[in-house]
């Protein structure tokens, strides 16, 4: 799975990335790179079941135990 | 003055058809108010459209006064480039959660209903491609499906509450006005929040519109149009199931699927699965197109392109964690997420008020004649 | 311009490509089931097992014969059904159990009857219903039956017409809309009612009948309950008592005996219209039920004329007047049984929903010695191909 | 990597200059006085190739001129030459003995030479180019000059019935291989001096003469404008067909949709021409090309206008119907079968599960092999000889219909839906590679996700065509961006009298087609005149 995941970030990479460089787009790139990474660790780690942390999770409790502002 | 990224125009009907199909996409999401409000989810589609146009009614007023600007750009103007390139994040936030809720609810509606035994990753996966081939084809190409999407579902929708005419009950709208005032309230701000509210998007794309004249209207004739065919879609529900509309999880499956006239025409389900399909692609490509256009703007990119699918990989990966149990989708989106999402609502209306508090739009007209 | 266009399309197609090798990769083949791996379930029995608490339940499939060449199938006498027995503490673990004995995994999606033996309905028939609303392949439609002792027994009675028993039961759902005598429902109707805090599911009975050597299944009355527990049934002319006020009527017979002479006057329902209104008197809820019913002379076995208007409205009023017994009948006995099985509750609630929430506390001791007005009218249009009866002159 | 790909294409370019330079310095040389060094020169370009007649003669005041002309047989008319050219220059001078001096080149050409095309050459290149087209060359010595006379004539087939689109009702004449015979089917078509024609020559080895035809005042400039750039664009070897062309100038080579239109029939490129499309001919081949292209012209068949509207339309509606049985009815067969068995009526199922029963393969292949299948005996059947080609059909609907379902390789209900998709293949013969490749990805869907599989591949279907352009014009034109006008030829044809504008998206230069209320209606009957 982890294998399949680096082919699917690999390819694209290999789509995106010479495009951007013949028209020397550096800052796409680099926002791009970004973007990428934290995406492939994100699935990574889903990959691996480590358990992220959930938003939605984040805002019932502070809706729902902080602000006290939830319906039922 | 940022360069223009996305060249495409598209028509003001094209607007409204795309806004008509944004808001059948919700189809599904109606479940959410069935809940609070059981059989008379049809007051609070009328009253929350009713709360709804006059937002949307101030959201495009705000677009047009800062002509060929959207809402990224507007902030900016508005706020300066620091504090606007703050809120923007926060606004373009918002379309980048509402994609990842809305990819697993339709994914979840096709592992519930007719792939029980498929991961749900699989459809994630697949919906998201098709959407990020439309996000990366412009504006203009989601522009000309929409108006195919709202077609098929307006004949659709109508076809199958004449098919349903025999099954339908009008006593199971008795007794009307059966719901409390907190009911009330919470149902029609589930409305505004969920399906309807969610065109403020719309306010990265009216720029596009090649006769901003006509933009406001379209934009509200659109929400009411896509209002009316959920409208349709919770008569024919509630008339044919009566009660059993609050307890499934997807009514207007069930519904069609009683269809049964001289077991000939029956089972027509998979039309709604179509319709449900086309219209939350739609809704997801519009939502996407802002949030990609919306994060190149923020970074000051010469094109969206790049991000598309660096989107899409987070948004399935958003998606796979959000939930653990289908319940929990349904107690956050009756209780949690309206008050939540007032956070975004908020700053359409902050930034229009600012602006006119500062005279904005006409001191920028003062300097480029 | 064009190479951007021509850049995009390499780019999607490839990414086309990567993700279906992905998908295809992931896992094997999920939700996949070609026609010939499943066993497609056409009616399903649900009993208690004997000599324990478990449920036993009972699926005829499909049996599917090989087509020959030239596409004639084998010979006419062949059975194309089989019934699959399993038993579980719930509907799923039955099911799944099923499965040690059936080589293909069940098929619910065409599912046309659920029959629930007496003994199983009488011990409330709502733990198993969830699984009929659950499970995704269920649909709202199925017939819903009630056995009068074993529901395994219906289905393996054979079939006279149809390829297999439940589709010859379905049929003969069907056909009830004739007669009007046992009050049919789908899962959809009972599961409203099940739903409603007051009205009383009910479901037709289904007998096996000897006539000679042959073994036949009959619909016979109406199984009614309480909540979800069978307490007691209504026989065909309660149930006709009990259709009217539903409106359920659609065709059906009323006999009414001759006014001068001896013999029979058949006359032939086309048509009723019931009305139902609850009305609040001193805090009381009183309900008045209107029959309107329009209909013709089938056949008459005394020599009297009933083309003359007065005959006519005689006629008539013989026939409210049966209407009449027929419907007393079934309220006395609902109220006997305390099974508000023609939705007054709901139709107070639908009028009076603020009166309503006092009321639907103590609906179980309001209804039996509810006051109930019904008034009938009637119509014969027509008395058919002969002007007058056949008599010897 | 980059670098290393810049100093590829650098090369590339360097080595064009010098081959193009090479080939300037030996043909653009001018021709001298001398005759005997010309036809030296011209004998040494054209090698052994007995196919060029060279013929040396005298003439003149008692053949005091020295003149050679030259020819290729078989492109050049042999009897014009010796009728038109050859005669007059060695008999009939002497008619003029004494009266006229015929000594230079303006006398020969002005006085000698009964052709309607004459023209002067000077360069050793423009020589060898006439000749290859068919025309013969009259050096004469003491001359710089060589003069090109237009005696094109070779065998040509007449103008028969095409094979590919045959009607009913409509002319029968089709296009040819020649050129000006395809150019003078338009212009009698089209009696308008607006109808405007441009030459070209494309091709470096082959020269083929291509001509772009539209009509002046109706076509957008700024479409002709760009078929001229893409057209310039093209520097390649040999232009064989239109086909060539087409794969140059469209605007998504990577789709599976054509976004260039052909036809062999004048009347329906005329129609095009018309409605504000140019034509594109290209000498040697009867498929013309018309740009823009739109998706719906697939559905568009000549005959609709011909015949009345309302068989027409429901023929039209039919077409779309077959366009979708043909790319979906094996995909929504496997997805039902496979994935959807709630979906089939319930007697329909035990059919089907009953042919099933038996069938050692899954859905998925079962349909695979038929369609391959299919695709073989279609191929088959076009390459073989005709009296062979109807022979392989009965083969293949022996092996494939019966046995193949009497020894339960194949379930009977596969063959209906395979057989179906075949024929309604046939009904939209202008989409075919879209059809064929689309049935296998639609079927691939299917057997993988089913019916949410199809639908997903229907949407991206949508996208990819309303994502395309045609020279501008979006390919889904009056469909997705909506033109309320236009519909009135989309799924219905309306009357002629009603379709009062050109399509919006290519004629709009000038909309008025026609004068609206052109309804007929006849005169009031019932005593009541109309006066």
């Amino acid at each position: 799975m982890i294998f399949l995941l680096l082919v699917f970030f690999a390819i694209v990479v290999w789509l995106e990335v010479p495009g951007l460089i013949r028209k020397k787009y550096w800052r796409e790139l680099a926002v791009f790179s970004l973007f990428l990474l934290s995406t492939f660790f994100l699935s990574l780690l889903q990959l691996l079941d480590v358990r992220i942390p959930n938003p939605v999770k984040g805002i019932e409790y502070v809706i729902k135990d902080i602000l006290r502002l939830n319906y039922k | 003055m940022l360069m223009k990224i996305e060249k495409g125009t598209i028509s003001s009907s094209q607007l409204l058809f795309l806004a008509a199909a944004f808001v059948q996409g919700a189809a599904l999401v109606v479940a959410f108010a069935y809940v609070v409000t059981k059989h008379d989810v049809w007051i609070i589609i009328i009253s929350g459209l009713a709360v709804t146009l006059p937002f949307l009614w101030g959201c495009v007023s705000l677009a047009k006064s800062f002509p060929g600007q959207n809402m990224v750009q507007i902030m900016e103007s508005v706020y300066g480039t620091f504090l606007g390139k703050g809120l923007s994040i926060l606004f373009i936030s918002f379309p980048f959660q509402v994609i990842s809720h809305n990819l697993r609810f339709i994914g979840d509606f096709f592992v519930i209903y007719m792939y029980p035994k498929t991961p749900l990753v699989v459809f994630l996966i697949l919906f998201i491609a098709v959407c990020a081939w439309a996000v990366r084809s412009g504006i203009e190409t989601i522009a000309r499906i929409g108006l195919v999407t709202v077609a098929i579902t307006i004949f659709i929708d109508v076809l199958t509450f004449f098919l349903l005419l025999g099954e339908m009950e009008a006593t199971n709208f008795l007794p009307m006005f059966e719901l409390s005032v907190g009911d009330f309230i919470q149902g029609t701000h589930i409305m505004f929040a969920i399906p309807y509210g969610e065109l403020m998007i719309f306010l990265m794309i009216v720029p596009y519109v090649n006769k901003i004249k006509q933009a406001k209207s379209a934009l509200l004739w659109g929400l009411t149009i896509g209002a009316a065919t959920l409208l349709i879609l919770v008569v024919r529900d509630i008339a044919a199931l009566g009660s059993l509309a609050n307890v499934l999880v997807a009514p207007s499956f069930e519904a069609v699927r009683l269809i049964d006239i001289a077991h000939v025409i029956t089972r027509m389900e998979l039309l709604v699965a179509i319709v449900l399909l086309i219209t939350v692609f739609i809704k997801i490509s519009v939502l996407y197109y802002a949030s990609a256009l919306g994060i190149a703007q923020i970074f000051g990119l010469r094109t969206y392109r790049p991000l598309v699918i660096p989107i899409a990989i987070f948004s399935v990966s958003f998606s796979m964690v959000i939930y653990d149990a289908a319940a929990e989708q349904m107690y956050v989106g009756a209780n949690i997420w309206p008050v939540y999402s007032l956070l975004f609502y908020m700053l359409p209306v902050m930034t229009m008020l600012i602006a006119k508090f500062r005279r904005l739009p006409r001191a920028q007209e003062g300097v480029r004649p | 311009m064009i190479r951007t266009f021509t850049k995009n399309h390499i780019i999607l197609s490839l990414k086309m490509i990567v993700c279906t090798f992905l998908i295809f990769n992931v896992t094997g083949c999920w939700s996949r089931q070609e026609v010939d791996s499943i066993s497609i379930v056409m009616g399903i029995g649900l009993d208690i097992a004997e000599n324990s608490e478990q449920v036993r339940f009972t699926a005829q499939v499909f049996k599917p014969v090989e087509q020959k060449e030239g596409g004639r199938e084998g010979g006419g006498g062949e059975v194309s059904f089989w019934n699959v027995e399993s038993s579980g503490e719930t509907v799923s673990s039955a099911v799944q159990s099923a499965l040690h004995e059936a080589p293909r995994e069940l098929y619910f999606s065409h599912n046309q009857i659920v029959i629930f033996g007496q003994n199983l309905a009488k011990n409330g028939i709502l733990p198993h219903m969830d699984f009929f609303v659950r499970e995704h392949s269920n649909r709202l439609t199925i017939q819903v039956l009630v056995a009068k002792n074993q529901a395994g027994e219906i289905l393996a009675t054979p079939a006279h017409l149809e390829k297999m028993p439940a589709l010859d039961m379905r049929d003969l759902i069907e056909a009830q809309t004739e007669v009007s005598q046992s009050g049919t429902v789908n899962l959809k109707q009972i599961m409203t009612r099940l739903m409603s805090t007051t009205t009383a599911p009910i479901a037709p009975l289904i007998e096996v009948s000897e006539q000679g050597s042959e073994q036949t299944v009959r619909l016979s009355g109406t199984a009614v309950f309480k909540k979800d527990k069978l307490v007691g049934e209504l026989d065909q002319r309660e149930t006709r008592g009990m259709l009217w006020v539903l409106g359920e009527v659609r065709r059906g017979v009323i006999e009414v005996a001759c006014p001068e002479s001896g013999g029979k006057v058949a006359l032939i329902t086309i048509l009723s219209k019931p009305k139902v209104v609850p009305v609040e008197e001193h805090g009381k809820v009183k309900i008045i039920i209107d029959v309107k019913e329009e209909g013709i002379l089938g056949s008459q076995s005394c020599p009297e004329n009933f083309s003359s208007p007065e005959k006519n409205k005689q006629l008539e009023e013989m026939k409210a007047d049966a209407i009449h017994q027929e419907i007393r009948k079934a309220i006395t006995k609902a109220q006997e049984l305390n099974a508000d099985i023609f939705g007054f509750g709901d139709a107070v609630h639908r009028k009076y929903p603020k009166l309503w929430k006092q009321l639907e506390q103590d609906w179980d001791t309001i209804f039996p010695d509810m006051e109930i007005d019904l008034a009938v009218e009637t119509i014969v249009r027509n008395e058919g191909r002969a002007s007058e009866p056949l008599t010897e002159e | 990597m980059i670098h290393f790909l810049k100093k590829i294409i650098q090369s590339r370019k360097m080595s064009k200059q010098v081959i193009d330079q090479g080939a300037a310095s030996s043909s653009q040389a001018l021709l001298s006085r001398q005759l005997a060094h010309n036809v030296e020169r011209l004998m040494q370009v054209f090698g052994a190739s007995n196919d060029i007649v060279l013929r040396e003669f005298s003439f003149g005041h008692e053949g005091k001129m020295q003149g050679a002309v030259l020819y290729v047989e078989g492109l050049a008319n042999k009897l014009l030459i010796n009728e038109s050219l050859i005669k007059p220059l060695m008999y009939d001078i002497h008619i003029f003995e004494g009266r006229l001096e015929v000594t230079t080149l303006e006398a020969v050409k002005s006085c000698m030479i009964s052709l309607g095309g004459v023209e002067e050459a000077t360069t050793l290149e423009s020589v060898v180019d006439a000749c290859l087209s068919g025309d013969a060359v009259l050096i004469i010595q003491g001359f710089e000059k060589a003069l090109v006379l237009n005696t094109k004539g070779w065998e040509d087939r007449g103008v028969e019935e095409p094979k590919t689109e045959s009607v009913v009702r409509g002319p029968r004449e089709g296009f040819t291989e020649n050129l000006r015979i395809n150019t003078s089917l338009l212009r009698r078509k089209i009696k308008n001096p607006n109808l405007t024609l441009e030459p070209l020559k494309i091709g470096k080895k082959t020269k083929t003469d291509v001509c772009m035809m539209y009509l002046k005042g109706v076509v957008n400039p700024r479409l002709v404008e760009e078929i001229r750039r893409r057209l310039n664009r093209i520097d390649t070897d040999a232009i064989m067909e239109s086909g060539y062309i087409e794969q140059f100038i469209e605007d998504a080579p990577h789709s599976i949709f054509p976004t260039v239109a052909n036809s062999e029939k004048p009347d329906v490129v005329a129609a095009k021409i018309l409605e504000g499309r140019a034509a594109i001919i290209v000498d040697g081949t009867p498929f013309v090309l018309t740009v823009p292209m739109l998706f719906i012209e697939n559905f568009q068949s000549a005959e609709d206008y011909y015949s009345r509207p309302y068989f027409a339309s429901l023929i039209r509606m039919l077409r779309f119907g077959c366009y979708g049985i043909t790319i979906l009815a094996p995909a929504i067969y496997v997805a039902l079968t496979t994935f959807h068995q709630e979906l089939i009526p319930t007697p329909l199922l035990f059919t089907l599960a009953s042919s099933r029963e038996g069938v050692p393969f899954p859905a998925m292949l079962e349909a695979l092999v038929m369609l391959v299948a299919f695709e073989i005996l279609r191929e088959a059947g076009i390459r073989l000889p005709r009296p062979v080609g109807s022979a392989i059909s009965i083969v293949g609907a022996l092996i494939i219909g019966e046995s193949a379902v009497a020894a339960g390789l194949i379930g009977a209900p596969m063959v209906i839906v395979v057989a179906l998709t075949a024929v309604s293949s046939f009904v939209v013969p202008a989409q075919t590679d879209s059809e064929s490749i689309l049935r296998y990805i639609f079927l691939f869907l299917a057997g993988v996700m089913g019916g949410f599989g199809v639908a997903v591949g229907m949407l991206g279907l949508f996208i990819h065509l309303a994502g395309l352009r045609s020279f501008g014009a979006p390919y889904l034109s009056p469909l997705a961006p909506l033109s309320v006008h236009d519909q009135k030829d989309v799924f219905i044809r309306a009357p002629l009298w009603a379709m009062l504008t050109r399509p919006r998206a290519i004629g709009w230069r000038d909309p008025e087609r026609e004068h609206f209320r052109l309804e007929p209606s006849p005169p009031d009957k019932g005593g009541k005149s109309s006066k």
